[in-house]
């Protein structure tokens, strides 16, 4: 076992799966020489040459199109978007294309491309630099959506999804890259050393698609969230002193409903926490789900914690943050009866 | 506002329903007059090629000049065989489509001479990624027409499995891939195909195809760049045949400059060439194979040609262009010219052409009877349906297993 | 008042605008000289002149991009996009630049376009000439989303949405183009002529954005639904001969929740219907914001009917297709207890 | 696979840290070369001076060629005065970030007579349509320094309300537009302004401004493409500062091609010039814009220049060029540049430089003890956060009206 944060963890993941498959690539704007503008790509050109791991020209479209080309011609493209609200020019490489061919060509061809991204705000980053648009990608059938919450799920996520040979949109919360954060920007920063988990194998592991993971158990309220919101919710939870199971989704689709519903079903009671704007976003689908399939076990409404319906104001950022106040706020709504 | 006079310009039509037709805005050059520089030539060196107009069969349908590809007879009636195909194929599964037995069609008539002479000129193990109205290449490749028909129908044969509007066909065996329905996404994946082949250190190339209206679409964009920037080993065709849809090629960009100029522009070599001479689209396909091939880079062929017929079975033409246009296009018929070369040099007739014809029409309406024993859209037997649900992901997801289960609930209420 | 199908309403609300004020201008593919692939823009490049019903280049992205700065300089475009399916390559211009210019400006700036395309499949359009991506745009925020059912809405609804001074992605049944349709295939087709929203005036007059309208008043069950839809609810409803509330959304953002709550707090039950895919869509947020204010009224699980989870097949399309039958399993699932 | 070499082209870096520089791969020509052609000239006949490089000012500083725009010394003081401005202004503003006062910022030192020369040659009723590294054009329109540093502090007197990422500024009343932090977005729409600007039969006409990076984007194409097709009244300007953060320009397809050929090969005009030579710049953009307002059409500019900073205050660009570079390029410092040629004609002195640095630098002091008196991104007076509800649409849909309720109780439970 090694200290990792997430940057390092990512690292780790491509390093291995390129040093295993000769056909993984690395690709995006930066990613080469630079290690890209993260460092999550660092020392990977010099490792395996400008040939695997590959400067691009800026045009996400492209990238895309043409790691979609690559992935048919037998290699497993790795690329990076360097924010994911850059992704938008590739939309249709994603959605018309590499969702699509599987089905389109019954089988017969296929891209077994993962597109990593961070995404995410409480960076400073103003509107063109904190967007979480998973909600969107969670609604194009033949695409799959993750998001890791912690240094070992980014490896083993990582690790699972360039190994799939179907698509994969792999969401990074940069807020969390060097270590947990809690929702408060005004406690000094904590890095991952000290959390659990960023204890990471040093080696090869996956941590498996489609697999949500209950991070703290709990019988009087469930919590379903993910990526930055994970640690926001557990200090809510531990403010609160509420008795809550919080559930990490990890993996937006496919989604392991069944871990979510089993957990309502025993708590009557459910709130969705995400960063991402409110308003037809990917906490809909969870309420929705969940309250087609717990209506009977649900004692109060199921609440949404969530950005606003606004862009993310660069001035503003702890005002948008959906931070430890509105979780508990929704938690005492959803514990009332 | 509206007191002031408009000073946009806007492209003005050649010609409209009842003008005379009028192709003076059609930069031609004889046949012979470009030379045929060495496939390593670079990229500034092009923009003659891209100017200008590689052309072979002259109008006395002799082969002139440098780019002469010298193909002996028997692939000259090979060619022709595969042309006079696409061209029966074509008006077959028109009239079935309008007899109602396929929801659409896509007719590449006038055009045949593009994917069967590059078709015949790239190797096998080359990758094609081929437009809606590119059905010759897998005339070439040896598709069999059944299947392609069949495909057309949503039959129990339907290598889509029903999924995919008619025309949509792909191959992975003859490498053709997967036809898309949106426009040019089928450029940069190409390119990327080609950078993976070149990364894999394989001899192998890629070519695409778009028309003139697509060029304007981003992806036209993205594969030019990496294409110019990784040198990539593909060739990038824009069959320029006037029109995209209702519209001409001018408001594709073609009134200020070449299609084919996009190349050099862009920094990848460009070559314009006459669609409709199979010898002179032969020849530039081999060298622009050559070139990429020997590692020197990509290519952007435009290949001049003109749509004879509708833009689809949706479409009618009559509204915005005149009926004769094409009978007063100036580089005429593939077939035609074809055909009048082979008898020009004493390897072909009247007689044995008709006898093609007819070989060929009765081919394919046995291809056609064998297809409909497959189903038809309207007639079984037809593919099951849960096959929609298959093939999203390799391995089928809880939600969609569930909704499988929803829809069986509803299929056998009936 | 005259018989008008949807194509006839719309290209009559185009022909009102521009008449009325002269910084209106149509643009797209197709739509000038020939019209429209759809006809829907028949006639007003004759009237109006070419520089004012403009035929472009093939370029979603170009497109909305011109059309943004047209507005910004005191043009109102309306610009087509050939079919919904197309719209992607647009994406990025409607996202990052449409939907944030007044924002990002303070007010400064804005683009009053409005984006026009048909949606919806049942045509045999296949997977790329069928899709609803109505809940993509709806959950960004700064755009306006909307879908009428009758031409007597897509009328006033267009032209409300030529004069609002925000942008809106204004997406057209096409099925129900020429005539509304119950989900039966077989059935042979109806006009729009003998239904009564097929009345339409010949005049100016507008339909509100943000007004969800009571198509049928109800007490047992609240059907929330749009577009297409709305006729093939009504149909299920009789069919069923249940007494359901229907609602047509019309407006999907700004929602007219109010509306929705009212009936659904009545009837105590509720089902939604759209043909768009269900993972993640717009369904999902009309089912969890009516759950969040509706929990203590509801009787049964909210249900939502949908397209399944796949692109649109061409062979399958009424396997595919939320018709009837799939209605009333709703309805039923919806009313017992 | 891994066993084969892979042929992929890459390019690469013509000096990496540790390296000499190493400049031998920039097509330069001497002051005065190319010649100045009509600006009615036909597209075509734009080849070479898209291909080449108009310079105006030669070694010894003075002016060469049918290029000189003939300015007066007043004019050059001005010019001379607004560069220093632009570069004490960044110099200023990256230091207060260092010092954690505004939390982001892009320096334009080293192209500052791009956007100085470009906003002095325009009109004040064109339309301009900046990147974040072109705040020389603020500052010639006007602008006040308090009020950009203000959208830096994110304060009470902030234009964007606090809503944008430090130097995204806009200005309606000036006409400059809302900057992005979307590479290339503004490209089609400043051709879509002109487009308008044509449709109303006005004189006005559009600029937009990206960087050799941005070229690749998709927008880049939708521009040329409307641009050409239309004829629009617009210039569109490439800034090629040779770097995209850590890439240099080969990256963006620089390598086979100079941008300003991108022009040409699309369809429209293009020139390539010295980015760092006032005179030059001035002169062609004088030059496209005359082309422009006249009606015969669009223009792409390439800029040959030098980002003379790092990318933004998040970059480090010694881990991947070396630290000598900007002193190793051939084309100098712009400000250098012209302040030489002002004291080689006599209308300049290094006592008078030294004076104006020392006055600038004074008003930049002054501006910004008034901006942070209006509060700064950690200490009052704040905005109001509730305006991040505002603006999103004229007017205030429910949902967001709940949200803001929610927000103030949220803040009350303070
Ligand atoms: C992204 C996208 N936009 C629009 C369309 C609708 N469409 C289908 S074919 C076509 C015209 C294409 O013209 P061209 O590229 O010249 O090819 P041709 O049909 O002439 O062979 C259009 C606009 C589409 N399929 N995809
Ligand atoms: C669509 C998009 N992709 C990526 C980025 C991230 N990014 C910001 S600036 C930049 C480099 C741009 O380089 P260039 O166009 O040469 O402009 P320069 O910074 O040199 O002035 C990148 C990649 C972005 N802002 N937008
Ligand atoms: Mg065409
Ligand atoms: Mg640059």
């Amino acid at each position: 076992m090694a200290k990792m944060n997430m940057i390092q963890a990512l690292n780790s993941a491509m390093d291995i799966a390129m040093d295993r498959d000769p056909s993984v690539v690395v690709m995006g704007e930066d990613v080469g020489y630079f290690g890209g503008v993260f460092r999550c790509t660092d020392g990977l050109q010099r490792k395996y040459g400008e040939h695997r791991c590959i400067d691009t020209p800026i045009a996400e479209g492209g990238i895309i199109g043409t790691a979609i080309g690559m992935g048919v011609n037998g290699l497993r493209p790795v690329a990076e978007i360097q924010f994911a609200d850059y992704i938008y020019p590739g939309f249709d490489q994603v959605v018309s294309e590499l969702a699509r061919l599987r089905y389109r060509s019954a089988g017969d061809f296929y891209a077994p491309v993962t597109i990593r991204t961070p995404c995410g705000g409480g960076i400073r980053g103003g509107q063109t630099h904190s967007q979480s648009p998973e909600g969107i990608f969670a609604h194009v059938s033949g695409i799959q959506v993750v998001m890791p919450s912690n240094p070992y799920d980014a490896k083993g996520l990582l690790l699972a999804s360039i190994e799939s040979d179907d698509p994969v949109v792999f969401f990074e919360p940069k807020r969390i890259y060097n270590g947990p954060f809690d929702g408060d920007p005004d406690k000094p920063a904590v890095g991952w050393s000290s959390h659990p988990q960023g204890e990471v194998p040093e080696g090869y592991y996956t941590v498996p698609l489609g697999q949500a993971n209950v991070v703290r158990e709990g019988n009087d309220v469930t919590i379903v969230t993910y990526g930055t919101m994970v640690h926001v919710a557990e200090a809510a939870a531990r403010a609160a002193d509420v008795d809550a199971e919080i559930i990490d989704v990890r993996s937006l689709q496919p989604l392991d409903l069944e871990t979510l519903t089993t957990s309502v079903n025993k708590t009557g009671r459910c709130v969705i926490a995400h960063e991402a704007t409110r308003f037809s976003g990917y906490g809909a689908e969870l309420s929705a789900s969940i309250q087609e399939h717990c209506f009977y076990a649900l004692e109060a409404p199921i609440q949404r914690v969530t950005g606003w319906d606004t862009p993310y104001p660069h001035a503003f950022e702890w005002d948008y943050f959906p931070g430890q106040k509105r979780i508990i706020a929704a938690l005492e709504a959803a514990l009332e009866d | 506002m509206a007191s002031k006079q408009s000073r946009l310009h806007v492209p003005s039509a050649p010609a409209r329903p009842g003008d005379e037709p009028d192709f003076s805005y059609l930069k031609l050059m004889p046949a012979g007059r470009l030379g045929r520089p060495d496939s390593h030539v670079k990229v500034n060196e092009t923009h003659e090629l891209a100017s200008g107009l590689v052309r072979v069969l002259d109008d006395n349908h002799e082969a002139q000049g440098q780019w002469d590809p010298h193909l002996d007879a028997k692939e000259l009636q090979v060619a022709l065989r595969h042309m006079v195909m696409t061209r029966i194929f074509d008006d077959r599964m028109q009239r079935v489509q309008r007899q109602g037995k396929i929801s659409f069609y896509v007719k590449s008539t006038g055009e045949e001479a593009v994917s069967v002479a590059q078709a015949m000129a790239l190797q096998p193990g080359d990758m094609l990624f081929p437009s809606y109205r590119n059905q010759g290449l897998f005339i070439v490749r040896g598709s069999n027409l059944t299947d392609l028909m069949s495909q057309c129908l949503s039959n129990t044969r339907d290598m889509c499995k029903g999924r995919q509007l008619p025309v949509m066909y792909h191959s992975a065996e003859d490498k053709l891939f997967s036809i898309s329905g949106n426009l040019t996404t089928q450029y940069p994946q190409a390119v990327g195909w080609a950078m993976a082949s070149a990364i894999k250190g394989e001899q192998h190339i890629a070519a695409a195809w778009i028309g003139d209206g697509s060029t304007a679409e981003a992806d036209f964009h993205h594969a030019l760049t990496f294409a110019a920037v990784y040198q990539a080993p593909v060739l990038l065709n824009v069959v320029n045949n006037q029109y995209a849809i209702s519209t001409f090629q001018a408001f594709a960009g073609g009134e200020q400059q070449t299609f084919a100029a996009r190349g050099p522009g862009n920094g990848i070599a460009g070559v314009r060439v006459d669609g409709n001479d199979f010898l002179a689209v032969y020849a530039v396909t081999q060298w622009a194979a050559e070139r990429a091939r020997a590692g020197a880079g990509a290519t952007l062929i435009e290949h001049v040609t003109y749509r004879g017929s509708a833009h689809s079975t949706s479409d009618d033409p009559t509204r915005y262009r005149p009926k004769e246009e094409w009978a007063a296009f100036p580089l005429g018929d593939p077939i035609e010219r074809l055909k009048q070369h082979l008898i020009a040099n004493g390897d072909w007739s009247d007689a044995r052409h008709d006898a093609l014809v007819e070989e060929l029409t009765e081919h394919v309406t046995a291809c056609w009877r064998e297809a409909t024993s497959y189903g038809t859209l309207n007639e079984g037997p037809h593919l099951d349906a849960s096959l929609m649900f298959e093939d999203i992901f390799e391995k089928m997801p809880a939600n969609l297993r569930a909704q499988r289960e929803q829809w069986r609930r509803e299929k056998s209420g009936d």
